[in-house]
């Protein structure tokens, strides 16, 4: 009955995210915050209907409940469809038994049959926790003129930070002839940036292989790919142009935020052609006192300022009161700096309370010991106690006594 | 099938000639207020946060900048299978004239739509009301005193809050809470008792009334409904406590967004549980520059402030350039304010253009209105 | 961003007159068909099949039956964020007389609607066919041969077919498929090309093309715009192979329903993997009485069949009694026949009362029409 | 930032349903159609937003894909909300493990922060196996009047098969002072719907404690209620009157959807004041021909009936071709039966063909054996071949090959 589309897109939200750990206690990594206004997830499906993509599944086992109440029936990315739009999947039982996703490409085995009833021809894979625009209609056609099998989007990094990522050696056509992973020498600086388009007919042959092959950590990366080239199947690299960022670290989320307040960092959100779509909440203009004093940042709705902000990005009804610094922090959803207090190089997460007079993070020249200085990071709903004191590099999962 | 189900409905465009410039292309409904709001998005979320999820809006001409505003309804959840909104466009029932001489007169328009409602009662609501009231209350005291009319008031001091200019007001029984009586005073003064154009009514009443009213070519709602039905049946008044302001003139809607910079107006206009919904338009955060200096404002998503501001409201996706000076000023959506630039007392309409160092200096009482889309 | 994107504008009454009562109260788009459908449902959905999903409708009068079966435009999946369906009112942008004289100066009222497109082709359609037709291959033939305009046509031979009655026919260029004439003709015979009054154009030329309308004022689209093209720009035609049929009067909307018996034109008309949408109504399935039979008939889901019906399409909610003889009829929503009624050539619309034992026996040229709401 | 809702409701959407085994080889026993036109979880669906309720959770673990993209985005029910709407919970991963759910009340307790992100003062808990109309509202007031913890609705059923059911022992003014389930003595005749509504904060305590109990089966009915009545907690029975029916066997599914034909049953389907809605293809009306014979059916949307079709119920796009026989049956959406076939005291599941001459199924008074008579069940997607035989009480979950 339904209507076969060209291609959909299966997005791989994974896991836990371990190394946001105070960030993720509750909810997936595509569902952290990002950038005032939007949360992760949004760069891709925004880049997804942005392309004319109109149908995604998002695959996830570890707390769904976040990102479904926060997809809901997509409607605020254009995706509330009659026939598609945005699914969350996660595993299942079926008569046959039950499994939890055991990788990626186990991820996507499992939902062969939501991906046949969309009978696509191609078959986008994405990740959920990349910051980027891209108009991945390009890449398929891209895809199409070199009648590949599975084109892979790439980076050019500097040939020095090549070995942090999984580079693709290809021939000056752009067909892959060889992938490393972390190569310690690498011989190109090609890297992967997890974005896929398979020929949905192969993709599908090489899933059931694999799924059957006892053997395999049914990874894409690991199985899927190197299966495929071995067989010589026509591997192509897409190269990409643009600003692109792994949030998956403390360091490269504040990194990130903190890339929207330079001017030459080519991530523009402001241009109207490829929007990036969120769900916020509908609240008043945010206000600025006339105590307050605001000097680049991001300042957003509900948010009320009667304090320093500087070099900060603050997310929707964040409040700062009378005497309190932010700087060169990152500060998530409804949480509130009390009188006085001061947060330096800080990522605080959402609905977290950071008492009168209280201290969080350090900026690195008024570190003692530079080599355990690091972004501090308040956890959900925490409390820091009137006058305590958060060190740099903490991970804050819990409440903090006052100190009198 | 719900028991004690309350349908609403809204008039769109019943003071356009008041607002004056405003209102050139739009109806009152979709004037832009606070930054990010269109006037009706009130009385909308008042009712949808009452749970009244039927509501039809009555309009007359201008309305396309009305119907993208409101669309399916979708922001205040009414875009409904069953019930939500619904626009009563002139042409609906009568004639085919598209004009209407009052709201009584407009509700015959709309008579087939609250026909096929099956709501017990009736809210009726003009959209020039500046308030965030939970209805439930004045539907819980019309049930509780068997009223057949209750009107929502407001007690007033004519002076300070508003200036007497054509208000209707009512005198109340101060026993009973019944309406003694209700009349347009055009100098009214000190404590007065003002009708928000807010009216409960049971639905099969108030069809009576309509047709009754298109037999008798009668137009008006309070001449030829309200004031007959004082004395004669039980017409109570609801009082509202908080804060509440109509948008009169020019010069009460610039008066209107001065309130908004004080905080306790704010609190009772934005309540955590009953949020003022409005289309949603995707905007970034603003982004402060480093030679920005704002202070006492409210500043809408999707601004880039670079110069200073102060006691101000901008709208969503203005720009203000550097060392621009902005000040006692209202600058509607995506209004670019040129470096050096330096307004006070202005109301800039959507999509006005400030070169670099313009000045323009209106005062308090004269506020200089520049018209939607013009340049300066 | 969406290369070779193209937007959709329908018509919604331009035959209004030529289909007489059925349009008394509503728009031609909005005239029931098929059972379940309305003429609209055919160009919407082709248009949706065709992955158009900006769709502009433009409304002169009598639009609320039409508002109430789109709606938001859930049914086609038109209720978008962006794009989606859009009416456009008379009001829209010029002068407020709400008429029009042709569909180029209707167009004219919708210019800003489509100037905002980021759209690069538009389609243009009226709503009076009935047929399933693929666009896509409209535009790919469009782009492909680096046309400026494209016409859809269909072949017919005048006569059986189709009256003759004042058709906009084609001639073309055999070799190149080039137009070389178009133009009404009020007796042509034969073999005919005849020009189904869908026009695929690129917006920018289209809206050079209106704004030079305006500025002569001239307002037909086939006289002004197409025909002074023919010659000068690269006109082409798109040949239509399927099953069409234009709804021009009340005999045709006859007809084209007795087409409708035929499996074939079913076939044509509703693949399964281009559906014809329309508004859900959560009718229950027919139910099917100990007495009742059918023959040759369509029955759409909520009727209640008790008695005889043959040859018929008999649309939702209706109740045949027992007893009762429905041939060759036409009966529309909610229509109740009665026990023992007799009814032969009926075009019966909706909520019609036909009471027991009723006789109405019309002739296939002359079938009987019974008003809405009627009882008999 | 969300609105306290008063009530929300907990559809327990349950297992495979495995006495249906055919048809719920691939989708939960909620999505099995029913009555032409609807699935069985339509019913509670309808009664939901009819009685004014706007959030329902749907808790499933087995094969949720089906019953995911069936409801969608709730429209078709009008549960498409900005704040609220359908939501299917299946079971995930938390950071502290991951749990399958153990029972009916486990399923609930691992819920509970959805629950709570509504703040409802009561919750409504109802199974996606019962075919009835009921104003949930009547239910709610009943429960306020008299002051409730937890109502039970019950059902008078007859005496003597009253010790089938859990039998709610009440005193006259609706107070329960004892269950039993099955009793082979009934006391009472009040059966329990597996209706309940709970005021929400002691129904959280009691799941708590039953989570934390090791010998608890974390269930409903053998668990909470009984330990709820232990504590003596105010539990009330709510006497509902109408038409009911648990569809949970084939046996009853086929009598529930043969009572439609009944016009002595009380359940109107065509009362536009508590419509029942369903997501359905769009198909044109159904086409009877000239050579079709119809008495006592229902037929649906997008059929084409050439044959005979007598007391049968048919779902949209099922095809009867000439000189078929279709009576006292049940053939579910887009099945054909082929010419000259005949289905009787049958339910063809969806999608299937019969072929040409084939035989599915047999009146009781035909069969030799009348113990080992019951109705024939043909599964999804099953082709029987041409002149095939499928005997009475036959599952049939793959092809059968056609006789020459």
């Amino acid at each position: 009955m339904l209507r076969k589309k060209e291609w959909i897109a299966m997005l791989l939200a994974g896991g836990q995210g371990s190394r946001l750990y105070a960030l993720t206690q509750n909810l997936a990594k595509p569902a952290v915050p990002f950038g005032g206004k939007y949360r992760i997830i949004d760069f891709p499906l925004s880049n997804c209907i942005n392309s004319g993509i109109d149908t995604v599944g998002v695959l996830t086992q570890y707390q769904p409940m976040v990102l479904n109440e926060y997809l809901g029936n997509g409607q605020p990315w254009d995706l509330d469809r009659n026939d598609g739009g945005v699914f969350v999947l996660p595993p299942y039982q079926k008569s046959s038994g039950s499994d939890w996703y055991t990788g990626t490409a186990n991820a996507i085995y499992q939902n062969i049959n939501f991906i046949e009833r969309y009978d696509p021809s191609y078959v986008l894979i994405l990740s959920g926790d990349h910051i980027y625009k891209m108009d991945y209609e390009k890449m398929l056609a891209y895809h199409k003129e070199k009648g590949a099998d599975c084109t892979i989007a790439v980076l050019q990094v500097p040939l020095e930070e090549a070995s942090r990522f999984g580079i693709m050696n290809a021939y000056p056509d752009g067909t892959i002839y060889e992938f490393e992973e972390k190569p310690p020498e690498p011989k190109s600086n090609l890297a992967s940036m997890g974005i896929y388009i398979f020929t949905w007919e192969k993709m599908r042959k090489y899933l059931i292989a694999d799924a059957n092959d006892p053997n395999s950590q049914k990874d894409f990366g690991k199985n899927i790919l190197p299966a495929m080239l071995n067989d010589n199947q026509k591997m192509v690299a897409y190269p990409f142009e643009g600003y692109w960022k792994d949030v998956g670290t403390i360091d490269s989320l504040w990194e990130a935020n903190m890339d929207l307040l330079d001017p030459k960092v080519p991530l523009d959100l402001y241009d109207d052609s490829w929007k990036i779509y969120s769900r916020t909440p509908v609240m008043p203009p945010h206000y600025v006192s006339n105590e307050a004093e605001i000097q680049n940042s991001m300042i957003t709705e509900g948010c009320t300022i009667d304090g320093k902000v500087d070099f900060s990005v603050l997310f929707y009804g964040v409040v700062v009161e009378e005497g309190a610094i932010v700087r060169d922090s990152i500060v998530m959803p409804g949480s509130v700096i009390k009188k006085g207090a001061v947060v330096e190089y800080s990522i605080i997460a959402e609905n977290s309370v950071i008492g009168e007079g209280a201290k969080v993070g350090q900026r690195p020249e008024d570190a003692e010991d530079r080599d355990q200085w690091g972004i501090a990071v308040v956890g959900n709903n925490v409390k820091v106690g009137k006058g305590a004191v958060v060190p740099p590099k903490a991970m804050l999962d819990h409440d903090v006594q006052g100190v009198e | 099938m719900r028991e004690n189900k309350v349908m609403g409905i809204i008039f769109s465009d019943m003071h356009d000639s008041a607002l004056g410039a405003l209102t050139e292309n739009r109806t009152t409904a979709s004037v832009p207020f606070g930054g990010r709001y269109r006037l009706i998005d009130f009385t909308l979320s008042n009712m949808v946060n009452s749970d009244i999820s039927d509501i039809g809006i009555i309009t007359k001409s201008n309305y396309q900048s009305l119907m993208d505003h409101v669309g399916a309804g979708r922001p205040w959840d009414l875009a409904r299978k069953r019930g939500g909104l619904a626009i009563i466009p002139p042409f609906a029932s009568h004639g085919g004239l598209g004009i209407y001489r009052g709201r009584l007169e407009a509700l015959a328009g709309a008579l087939s739509y609250i026909r096929h409602n099956d709501a017990k009662y009736v809210m009726i609501s003009d959209s020039d009301v500046i308030a965030n009231v939970d209805l439930r209350d004045m539907v819980k005291q019309h049930i509780a005193s068997n009223a057949q009319m209750t009107l929502l008031y407001k007690t007033i001091t004519v002076g300070p809050d508003l200036k007497g200019e054509d208000l209707t007001l009512m005198t109340l029984d101060e026993e009973t809470g019944d309406v003694k009586d209700i009349a347009r005073y055009a100098s009214a003064k000190g404590q007065q008792n003002l009708y928000l154009n807010v009216l409960l009514i049971e639905k099969t009443l108030l069809e009576r009334m309509i047709n009754d009213a298109m037999s008798h070519d009668q137009y008006s709602m309070v001449r030829h409904c309200i004031q007959p039905a004082v004395g004669r049946m039980t017409v109570k008044g609801y009082a509202f406590e908080g804060y509440a302001t109509k948008i009169e003139n020019m010069n009460s809607y610039f008066a209107a967004h001065m309130d908004l910079l004080k905080p306790e107006v704010r609190t009772e206009l934005f309540p955590k549980d009953r949020p003022v919904f409005t289309k949603v338009r995707d905007q970034v955060s603003v982004r402060y520059g480093l030679s920005s200096k704002v202070g006492n404002s409210l500043i809408a998503d999707g601004c880039i402030i670079n110069g200073e501001v102060y006691n101000s409201i901008i709208f969503r996706g203005a720009k203000i350039g550097k060392d621009a000076v902005v000040r006692n000023c209202i600058i509607m959506q995506n209004t670019y304010v040129g470096d050096n630039a330096h307004l006070e007392y202005v109301i800039s309409d959507k999509d006005v253009l400030i070169k670099d160092s313009r000045t323009l200096v209106g005062y308090e009482t004269h506020p200089i209105y520049i018209s939607k889309g013009d340049t300066i």
